[in-house]
């Protein structure tokens, strides 16, 4: 792609971040954080396309090692951001899951 | 597949980032949020086997790929389900760092593929990446470290420190340059041993107080990192992804900073500028007003206002449902009981939140800081339950301290302070509190969950 | 520039837009409206890329209308939106404007 | 100039932009990002006489360009400087609608250049930005002439008038595929044709509360046209800024919606859906109480507590001083006095601020409907002034009326009602309005200006 394309992907992405969580109040810090963190797990991709491209045994080492770590961070991550929102769940059922949808 | 569809399908999942973020960002929607984050990740994760640049499918080394990631989740998924609630802080730091360290490494490997060919801004990206992902690896490491407690929690510091710290950093950064114009691969192996060290020193320093704050850094780090990744391979998902998590980390790092009353500012540079605490602690022995289940019952009874305030003992302790016990005892007698939830009380912003809702704690009797400071000259009795650096003064009082400036709940208002506590060591900053001295300060010793029981059965037989 | 850059652009650009504007409140509606329509009004630098290319006297005329219609409504947009804030800062400026910075 | 660097810059004046309708957003920050959004716009129009795709600069027609550059001058600026507040409304249609003409005429050209040689994209966004441009171009000068009373306010709405406007879209839809197939300039002649009448027939319709939020939609739908302009020129920044408008404007329009109680299906569907109405009113003879400026200062003068409802009507008397002198009066008095502010009363939200922050009315006095309506059963007087539709009980009562399901002031309950107006006429929305025939109302007819100043010397003299 060209540099300038991705350039200005990469600005706009950054207001989009920014904008986006730029309210969250301080109880949903921690589950953001790991949520967030989950989402970079993503990197899983890159490992997945390395791996793909090694033709030596320590090329293929280290992406093995990269898809590894990759899978613990984001599948781990999505894992306990979701307990801990379940954790808030049942107060949130209880008091203002009527409002909901 | 095209490529067109396969990155039309990663833009795809690119925008499930954003709305998973937008979504944990309310407490209405954050479990969705999360799901939909999930599923994205799985549908690029998926959409990946079925194209590849070189055209040849299915990929090379498909089975160790698979094997690989078997592997991760065979580690990730138990990992994250059966860690106790009070050592989630440190998995996310955790989780953290194997991305880093993830990243560091698709770089490495993508740099020894390019040799020569790369270009210099790919370099460059490289480069990046490797400095980043390692800081981020090794930091998170620490942090970790630290809040399992399996190293001091205090901010550790050492003479001439800020020199060792500044003397790595601007060796890595030689190194980078030598990486840039030697194109070698032993300079990118001593870059990424730099870096390691680098994020070791970077975080040792730091306060208990501020390791929070610098997993959110640190996770920011990490999402520029996948971002500049994504360059290096040209994918439109991983910039997209990455530059998300590096913005909305920054921004979540700095909302945090504020929550706690630090500066981001003095966090970040606290390696530069600190300096060796006498934290010895005198040790002292001065008397403290020690008091038995009853005495502390007695006091409730007598109250027409009290609020409880629970820290990281509480979770410790797993005293939830047991002080929900007391807390509707109490309102039954027609006492007024609230909760006075601190924002960082426990390891992790919202912990007590987590914890409390749990024993189906009624959501009105939580209330923030801001709200409970004013009514404590009105308590009768404030019940602190394993918590301590949340109530300590000298976070007003005593500049220099690890937590002096961070806001906390005015305690020493109310009529009567009662501490439930195992022994007279200090909380997680590891500083005194000299409210546990307070003439009006009763304390009753033991472990959170035995006390509250033996309050409750004495409460029920007054 | 290729198609998927485009497309990734304009989403991006979407949840910017979104997430700029969703929390405004009603007092500022005809400012914001009045400042989005100024900007859109940068069609002005389209008007002179084409006027530019053109090789005829009706592709000049049409895109030379095209230039006047942009100016307009570009200088005209911004000019009119300063003079609405113009007059809300009277009030900005006394009751709030302490705060500011 | 290089291409990279023209588009860096170009991606500068995109994040201006950004930044703008940010500032734009909050009070204080608001004219800031005006002027920012200005600066933007001034940086990316130079940048672009130093660029040239063929390479060749200057730039072609040069003479040319600037010369119709300084007609949009002389054009734009002192309509903009000159206006009346209380035009600004059809104004800013105005210069929407313009720049609606100007893509689609930027479309038309790169059309005509292209000739055979577009791909079907490339014509699909041609044709895009021509409906579109040509429907905002029309519908946009209807509406400024509904606004500026050239035309009826009214819903204008004609017997099978549904039939004629669907059958337009239908043929705009055809000649689109028309032109895609067969590349000739007719059918985008009359494609552009068909799009000016199906503007025009889209707004004709639409009833007199719901023209700003046709304003916005229109707004929103420019931006479209000027992001797919963007994608036909190749243009980053014309697609970043298009559709950042496009997307703001269509949150805005929903916000307007809901901020009058509209729905915004309703509006944009009211043409398909509208009745013709029998909206002659019977022109009724009943009896009203109509009072003198002493009667008003009476009631005025034994009130406890007043709420001064200002309306379109103050705006076109330019009364905002004398009505801000008279309520120091009443002030001086002991009497407690709040403005009740409807969020569209006069011609645009935010028009009553404006006028009474001209008026150095202090911001703590004007209430916003929603706290003030509650005031009102301790309200002893109700001064209206040049307001009608954000007082009548119709939008209450009288399902089917153009303004029904639109919140209102409930004045009606305060203990009397004045109203300042000049005649029995109706207001924007062209409906009867009850509360004038209510036994306690009374009646000062007359100018706002005028009539307010008899009451303030009558209130002097007693
Ligand atoms: N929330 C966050 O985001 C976060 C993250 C990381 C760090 N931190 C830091 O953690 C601290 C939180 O403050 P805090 O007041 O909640 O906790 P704290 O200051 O760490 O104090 C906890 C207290 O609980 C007592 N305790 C431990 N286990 C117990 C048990 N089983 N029964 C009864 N008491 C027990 C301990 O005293 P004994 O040992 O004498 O029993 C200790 O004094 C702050 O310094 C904060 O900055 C917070
Ligand atoms: N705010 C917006 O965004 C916006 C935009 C477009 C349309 N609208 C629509 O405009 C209406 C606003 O309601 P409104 O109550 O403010 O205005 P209104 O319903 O239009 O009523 C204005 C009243 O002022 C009186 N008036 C006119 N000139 C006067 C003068 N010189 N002195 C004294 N009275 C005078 C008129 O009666 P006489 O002729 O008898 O004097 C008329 O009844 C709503 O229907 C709203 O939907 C609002």
């Amino acid at each position: 792609m060209e540099a300038m394309a991705i350039i200005s992907i990469f600005t706009l992405s950054i207001f989009v971040g920014f904008e986006v969580v730029s309210k969250v109040s301080s109880t949903l810090h921690t589950p953001l954080m790991s949520g967030a963190n989950a989402i970079h797990g993503v990197i899983l991709v890159g490992a997945i396309i390395v791996a793909d491209h090694s033709d030596n045994s320590l090329e293929l080492g280290l992406s093995l090692a990269a898809i590894v770590l990759a899978t613990i961070n984001m599948v781990g991550g999505f894992v306990v951001t979701d307990r801990m929102l379940e954790m808030f769940k049942g107060k949130g059922a209880k008091n203002k899951g009527s409002g909901d949808k | 597949m095209s490529r067109f569809l396969y990155e039309l399908i990663g833009l795809g999942a690119g925008v499930m980032f954003i709305l998973a973020l937008k979504g944990l960002s309310h407490p209405r929607t954050a479990r969705r949020g999360n799901l939909l984050g999930a599923a994205g990740a799985t549908i690029a994760t998926i959409t990946v086997f079925f194209y590849s640049s070189d055209g040849q499918l299915p990929l090379n080394n498909l089975g160790w790929i698979l094997g690989a990631i078997a592997v991760g989740l065979i580690i990730g998924v138990p990992a994250a389900r059966r860690v106790q609630m009070t050592a989630m802080p440190q998995l996310v730091a955790l989780f953290n760092g194997v991305g880093g360290g993830a990243a560091a490494l698709v770089a490495i490997v993508e740099y020894l593929k390019l040799g020569q060919s790369a270009s210099t801004t790919v370099v460059i990206a490289t480069v990046f990446t490797v400095i980043v992902g390692s800081t981020s690896f090794s930091g998170s490491i620490v942090t970790f470290l630290k809040l399992q407690e399996l190293m001091t929690t205090r901010p550790v510091v050492f003479a001439g420190g800020r020199f060792v710290i500044a003397g790595t950093l601007l060796a890595t950064l030689g190194c980078a340059g030598w990486v840039v114009t030697s194109l070698g691969t032993t300079p990118l192996l001593v870059l990424a041993g730099l870096s390691l060290a680098f994020g070791i020193l970077f975080v040792l320093p730091v306060g208990g107080a501020d390791v929070p704050i610098v997993i959110s850094l640190l996770n920011a780090f990490t999402g520029l990192t996948v971002a500049a990744g994504g360059y290096v391979l040209d994918s439109t998902l991983l910039i997209i992804a990455g530059t998300l998590v590096g913005a909305s980390g920054t921004i979540l790092t700095r909302l945090m900073a504020e929550a706690m009353g630090r500066s981001l500012f003095g966090t970040l540079f606290g390696a530069f500028t600190a300096k060796p605490q006498d934290s010895s602690g005198t040790g002292e022995d001065r008397p403290v007003k020690s008091g038995s289940a009853d005495d502390v019952a007695i006091l409730l009874n007598y109250a027409r206002r009290v609020v409880i305030v629970p820290g990281f003992g509480l979770a410790v302790a797993q005293a939830q449902h047991t002080v929900r016990e007391l807390a509707d005892l109490l309102s039954a007698k027609g006492i007024d009981v609230a909760y006075g939830i601190h924002p960082v009380a426990g390891r992790m912003p919202g912990h007590m939140n987590v914890l409390l809702a749990e024993a189906n704690v009624p959501y009105e009797q939580l209330s923030e800081m801001d709200e409970v400071n004013p009514t404590f000259p009105q308590t009768d009795v404030a019940l602190i339950i394993g918590a301590n650096d949340v109530v300590n003064p000298a976070a007003k009082t005593t500049p220099g301290c690890p937590i002096y400036g961070m806001p906390i709940l005015d305690v020493s208002q109310a009529g009567n302070v009662i501490f439930l506590k195992r022994s007279m060591r200090p909380g997680f900053a590891g500083i005194e509190n000299e409210l546990l001295y307070d003439p009006k300060t009763t304390l009753l010793f033991g472990d959170a969950k035995a006390s509250l029981t033996k309050v409750v059965s004495a409460l029920k037989a007054l």
